[in-house]
């Protein structure tokens, strides 16, 4: 077994509103491995971008996070002070977000906020940051790269910022990249062309990613790895493809099923009742989806189903496979 | 499928751009630049194209909410532009449209009993009791019950305003429905629920629809036939069976090379260099 | 106390100095400690005491009751100017932003011009031709702001008449006539609420302030900023008349501003 | 160039229909000037010509032409009371309302910014409520009664400030500074709080923004964060409010002379109102509008420098 770059234990993550104070993320376990993609997938509201904001611990000052154990390369991020965690946020771990246009900063050139990251954390001259820069938007895929450096976000296309944000997030070649929809706002025939610039960054870099989408096609043609996320718990979790051809727990079959597509033309799409239930309104202690699951048994709203390994990696958290019979179909 | 009900025949939108300053000559946005297309009772026709495409706008001139530049709109063989005042009146009661964002589409002001009952107030259709009745009815069509009468907009979810839209528009029994990027802003699971609820509607009160949309795995799905729109053109027209098959325009092919499908035969391919977007250009 | 609760104190506080400052100009309709005009030459100056609470000014007259009976001006002035500049800046501003077109162009172009002028200048423009006096006061600075309830109207119509839900209802075949009544309008209140609020303590200000240069409310009218013109020449001699009356013009003003800044919080808090 | 194209041809639009309210704002005087002057017993043939004199036979709209022509050469008439050309006796006034707007800015400027970046930075709950009553209090005062509190203060019992008129900064620079310091904070108090909620509205809008957050997950501090991201987005709309304080010192500075007994703009425009001098209320009007409106179009090219973002949109 390799060593996992990022090891998240048992993390909790609850607010502190007006009427209360509200769970949002339970038992959040998961590792990323090395040059291993892993992609969070599932509904809004569901904790995706939670989990991620919370390991960089840039959740807003009502958020209270606990956990058994977080370790970045065998390092405890507990105990490390405000300084050492901004040596490792933008050189260590970098970040992407799905608004390319109000993700930068409106009043500073894109050759200067991408050089930006290099000035925080190396101490190369002027010259050497700019050197590197221009190199660096070439890479991504930015054309005319001298020109550019120059200019102002909103002289750019949607596709273009997020390549500068993509350009941001790995100039100081950091070993996780965590991206948070990075390709919803933006156009189909853009969204590939992003997906296609991952793909390759991938490759050459080496580098761990962490890709949050609600979209199941975007998690397929990116990830290896995918862990399910239903009313803030981590349902399920295993090999992108294995899930697809063969999920377990009823949230991820019945979300898989009701996606459209022209294969299902004429065919009435299979549909889940009910929505996500707010922060509010969500029970603790028992299985998350009970109140919308048709295999729903009397455990399912007495107590929290425990993790279940089906095969390999693949896990799943549902009664139906510790207590119950499985499910046959 | 032989009567048209909706003809749209080389209809263009310009909007003149604001002149910043004596010298300027007047500039135009050409957001639909000559679209001629039909409209037949009770299909499902999809408008896919990007943002800024002109397929919301050419929506809107269809139902006459924008005015053209120049073209017609024909509603079962007549221009609508030459409706009088009752005329359109009346002809409002069988073309309805369901936005984008639940978020907007209801007055935040208004119950959704008031909401409800406002199309029916509009055209003077029956007494109190009746409209109440009426109101509850379609309520329930739409998976809704008679506790929401009361409540404001700002109280219910994504799905359940647009489920109100929804229901606001049928509540006229109208033949011919745009459907303006109307699943977009939702969950995949809610999104199932809201397209299923269109279909039924659809074979119930036999509409036809026009079904705005950049998502082209919804409108493969939704749609008997589609046209895919850019910059402000329709640059390829057809039966959704055969569309997928025979791509001739290179934005199509880009298009629908970009789809994203589950099904592990099918890899992402990538059309060599950047296609010209919008704002490039 | 949660934040919320937290947040609307100084609102309430607003609302407590206007509640508390109109039941003294009520009360001064029927009962004030003294004649107001009543002078007293052998009291002359007084400084505050049990039997004049504020102190007397130079003709001995009891400033208490002087104020109390100012209030009254100011209430006046307040409500009659703000529903001037209500009636005709909603009027021009509903029309250009619901209509557009020649209409709105000349109506903006003239917001802009009267939006030019600072502040009190206008009105003293207006006094400088119209004269002093009590009704001409309220004429100028009802004119003078007309143009904030203009530009407020304007701009939500034109905001609103966008908006999904009203496109939904021409649609529907909704006339103008719904359309400006029960969808633009009923959204369009709260910004035109705290217009008001801001409207009357502006005008209240303006009015202290043209009283003051003497161009505003002239004699017998009760008004505070002609007391404080009296009272600046004995400022070092008299200082709670300054003091005191200046308090009067800065509560009723500060009122005002509370509850608009805590009107404009809700409304922000909503949306 | 397209935009300061478009600036310029909007704020001479501006000019005109102010020049144009102005005036005829000043036909609606009831009474006639000649008469005014020469008093109620003069002859009335004495009357007619002093009418012709002052083109007052002529139609309102051949005068109006006349008085705009006069104004673009500098000329802005005579004033009646002291038998001078206008322009002449604006000049001598400048100085005064110009120090006092100055210093007000100056103060509104280095007191307001900082103490908006200090409040928007301490967000206790109970403290942030009490700054929010005391800059709600300092846009609630009168200026002029500050004015009064301030002598009574500094002049009265500190005996720190002249309480009334002025030195002229040529003769003692020192001297003059102490004149103008009390009336120019008397007018820069609503200014100061103005800018203060303001900004730390804008500050505490700006830190919520998307690229604070990308600022952040590069690892730069959040004093970097603060100065080198946030504050420079929050000051520009602060920048659009500017012509409005400006108007409002000018404002401000009108009634605050009278309080202090300063020789400038304000004070001579009621004094001519007080005589009615209408020819020289009506050009001065017109005067401290272009004023106004010269500074709102710098104001609006400074923007520009600014904001790479402002290119024709306005």
């Amino acid at each position: 077994m390799r060593t996992p770059i990022l090891t998240v234990e048992n993390m909790n993550v609850s607010f502190e509103l007006v009427n209360g104070n509200y769970k949002a993320l339970e038992n959040i376990t998961f590792s990323v491995y090395p040059n291993e993609v892993v992609g969070i997938v599932g509904e809004s509201g569901c904790g995706k971008s939670l989990t991620t904001q919370a390991i960089l611990g840039i959740l807003p000052k009502n958020a209270i996070v606990e956990y058994e154990k977080m370790e970045y390369k065998q390092v405890s991020l507990r105990e490390l002070r405000d300084k050492d965690w901004r040596e490792i946020r933008g050189k260590d771990i970098s970040m992407i977000f799905q608004e390319p246009m109000s993700a930068l900063n409106p009043l500073i050139t894109v050759g200067k906020q991408i050089g930006e990251v290099l000035k925080v954390h190396t101490s190369y001259s002027k010259d050497e940051i700019k050197k590197r820069t221009i190199e660096m938007m070439k890479k991504v895929g930015l054309p005319r790269a001298e020109e550019l450096y120059k200019s102002y976000p909103h002289q750019l296309s949607g596709g273009m910022q997020q390549r500068v944000a993509i350009a941001i997030a790995l100039i100081a070649d950091p070993d996780l990249i965590i991206a948070d929809e990075p390709t919803t706002a933006l156009d189909v025939t853009i969204q590939a062309q992003i997906l296609a610039l991952f793909k390759k960054i991938k490759n050459e870099q080496k580098s761990s990613m962490i890709f949050i989408s609600h979209d199941w096609g975007v998690i397929r043609n990116i990830c290896d790895r995918v862990l399910v996320m239903y009313a803030g718990h981590i349902v399920e979790e295993g090999a992108v493809s294995e899930i697809l051809k063969n999920p377990k727990h009823p949230y991820t079959k019945s979300l898989i099923q009701s996606i459209p597509d022209h294969r299902k033309r004429g065919m009435e799409l299979f549909t889940i009742p009910g929505k996500v239930p707010s922060l509010q309104d969500r029970k603790i202690g028992v299985c998350p989806f009970a109140d919308r699951c048709s295999h729903c048994f009397d455990a399912c709203h007495i107590e929290m189903p425990m993790t279940k390994e089906i095969e390999g990696t693949h896990t799943v958290k549902c009664h139906l496979y510790t207590k119950g019979a499985g499910l046959t179909s | 499928m032989t009567i048209p009900i909706i003809e749209v025949e080389n209809v263009y939108k310009y909007y003149k751009q604001a002149r910043k300053s004596f010298s300027d000559k007047n500039k135009y946005v050409k957001a639909v630049n000559g679209v001629s297309f039909s409209l037949y009772e009770g299909e499902s026709f999809g408008l896919v194209g990007e943002s800024g495409s002109g397929k919301s706008t050419l929506g809107q001139v269809i139902l006459q909410l924008i005015n053209q530049t120049s073209g017609t709109v024909k509603y079962r063989g007549k221009n609508v532009s030459t409706y009088t005042k009752k005329e359109l009146k009346a002809w409002r009661k069988q073309v309805q449209i369901v936005f984008q964002n639940p978020y907007a589409s209801l007055n935040p002001k208004k119950t959704i009993g008031w909401i409800m009952e406002e199309p029916l107030n509009i055209h003077r259709i029956g007494n109190k009791a009746f409209r109440r009745q009426r109101v509850m009815e379609v309520l329930e069509e739409v998976g809704l019950d008679h506790t929401f009468m009361d409540r404001y907009p700002h109280e219910l979810s994504g799905g359940q305003r647009q489920r109100v839209a929804i229901a606001s528009a049928i509540i006229l029994e109208p033949e011919f429905m745009v459907i303006d990027e109307g699943v977009s802003a939702l969950d995949v699971s809610v999104q199932a629920q809201i397209l299923n609820l269109l279909k039924r509607l659809q074979r119930k009160y036999r509409l036809t629809y026009l079904f705005i949309s950049h998502d082209l795995n919804v409108v493969q799905y939704f749609c008997d036939r589609i046209a895919v729109m850019y910059l402000g053109e329709i640059v390829e027209i057809g039966e959704t069976e055969e569309l997928g098959r025979s791509l001739k325009h290179p934005y199509t092919k880009a298009l629908f090379s970009s789809i994203l499908s589950l099904d592990e035969s099918e890899e992402l391919k990538l059309l060599d260099g950047n296609l010209p977007s919008l704002l490039e250009i | 106390m949660n934040l919320k609760k937290a947040k609307s104190i100084p609102f309430y506080i607003g609302v407590g100095l206007i509640v508390f400052l109109l039941l003294v100009m009520i009360i001064s309709i029927f009962y004030t400690p003294y004649d107001p005009n009543a002078m007293d030459s052998a009291n002359r100056l007084a400084a505050p005491s049990m039997e004049h609470l504020f102190g007397t000014d130079n003709f001995g007259r009891d400033i208490l009751s002087r104020i109390m009976e100012g209030s009254q001006t100011a209430f006046i002035i307040g409500i009659s100017s703000v529903t001037i500049g209500f009636i005709f800046g909603f009027l021009f501003g509903a029309i250009a932003g619901y209509f557009g077109g020649w209409f709105d162009e000349v109506i903006s172009r003239f917001i802009d011009a009267m939006l030019a002028f600072p502040g009190i200048l206008l009105a003293i423009m207006l006094i400088a031709v119209f004269n002093t006096g009590m009704t001409n006061t309220i004429i100028a600075l009802g004119i003078m702001s007309i143009p904030s309830f203009a530009r407020i109207t304007r701009s939500s119509f034109i905001q609103y008449k966008e908006y999904d839900f009203v496109k939904a209802s021409i649609a529907k075949g909704a006339g103008s006539f719904r359309i400006i009544f029960q969808h633009i309008l009923p959204n369009a209140v709260s910004p035109i609420l705290v217009a008001v609020a801001l409207s009357f303590s502006g005008a209240v200000l303006s009015e202290s302030g043209l009283s003051y240069l003497g161009l505003g409310v002239q004699p017998p009218d009760p008004s505070w900023g002609r007391m404080l013109k009296e009272a600046q020449a004995y400022i070092a001699s008299a200082p709670w008349y300054v003091i005191l009356t200046g308090l009067a013009i800065t509560f009723l003003v500060l009122g005002f501003n509370l509850l608009a800044d805590g009107l404009r919080d809700k409304q922000d808090r909503k949306a | 160039m397209r935009y300061f194209l478009y600036k310029l041809s909007s704020f001479i639009t501006t000019i005109i229909i102010v020049s144009i309210m102005i005036f005829f704002v000043f036909q609606l005087l009831p009474g006639n000037p000649a008469q005014i002057i020469l008093g109620i017993d003069a002859d009335p043939h004495q009357v007619a010509q002093l009418e012709k004199q002052l083109g007052l036979d002529r139609s309102p709209v051949e005068r109006y032409m006349d008085w705009v022509a006069g104004v673009l050469q500098g000329d802005l008439g005579e004033s009646l009371r002291y038998q001078l050309p206008v322009s002449d006796i604006v000049i001598d006034r400048i100085p005064v309302t110009a120090s006092l707007a100055i210093l007000s800015l100056f103060f509104t400027v280095v007191i307001g910014v900082p103490l908006g970046i200090f409040i928007a930075r301490s967000d206790g709950k109970w403290i942030s409520i009490f700054l929010n009553v005391l800059t709600q209090l300092g846009i609630s005062i009168p200026s002029f009664w500050f004015g009064f509190i301030l002598i009574l203060i500094f002049g009265v019992t500190l005996q720190l400030f002249p309480t009334y008129g002025y030195v002229p900064w040529s003769e003692d620079f020192l001297g003059a500074l102490r004149s103008f310091f009390l009336p120019s904070f008397a007018i820069a108090i609503g200014n100061i709080a103005i800018v203060i909620r303001y900004l730390r509205n804008t500050i505490l809008d700006q830190s919520k923004m998307d690229y604070v957050r990308t600022a952040r997950v590069k690892g730069l501090k959040e004093r970097s964060i603060l100065y080198g991201h946030i504050l420079r987005n929050s000051l520009i709309p602060v920048l659009t409010i500017m012509g409005l304080l400006i108007a409002d010192t000018l404002g401000g500075s009108i009634i605050i002379e009278n309080v202090f007994s300063l020789p400038g703009l304000g004070n001579l425009l009621i004094q001519s109102i007080t005589s009615r001098d209408f020819p020289l209320v009506q050009s001065m009007v017109l005067y401290i509008a272009i004023i106004v409106l010269l500074i709102n179009f710098i104001v609006d090219m400074l923007y520009k420098v600014i904001d790479p973002r402002i290119r024709l949109k306005g």
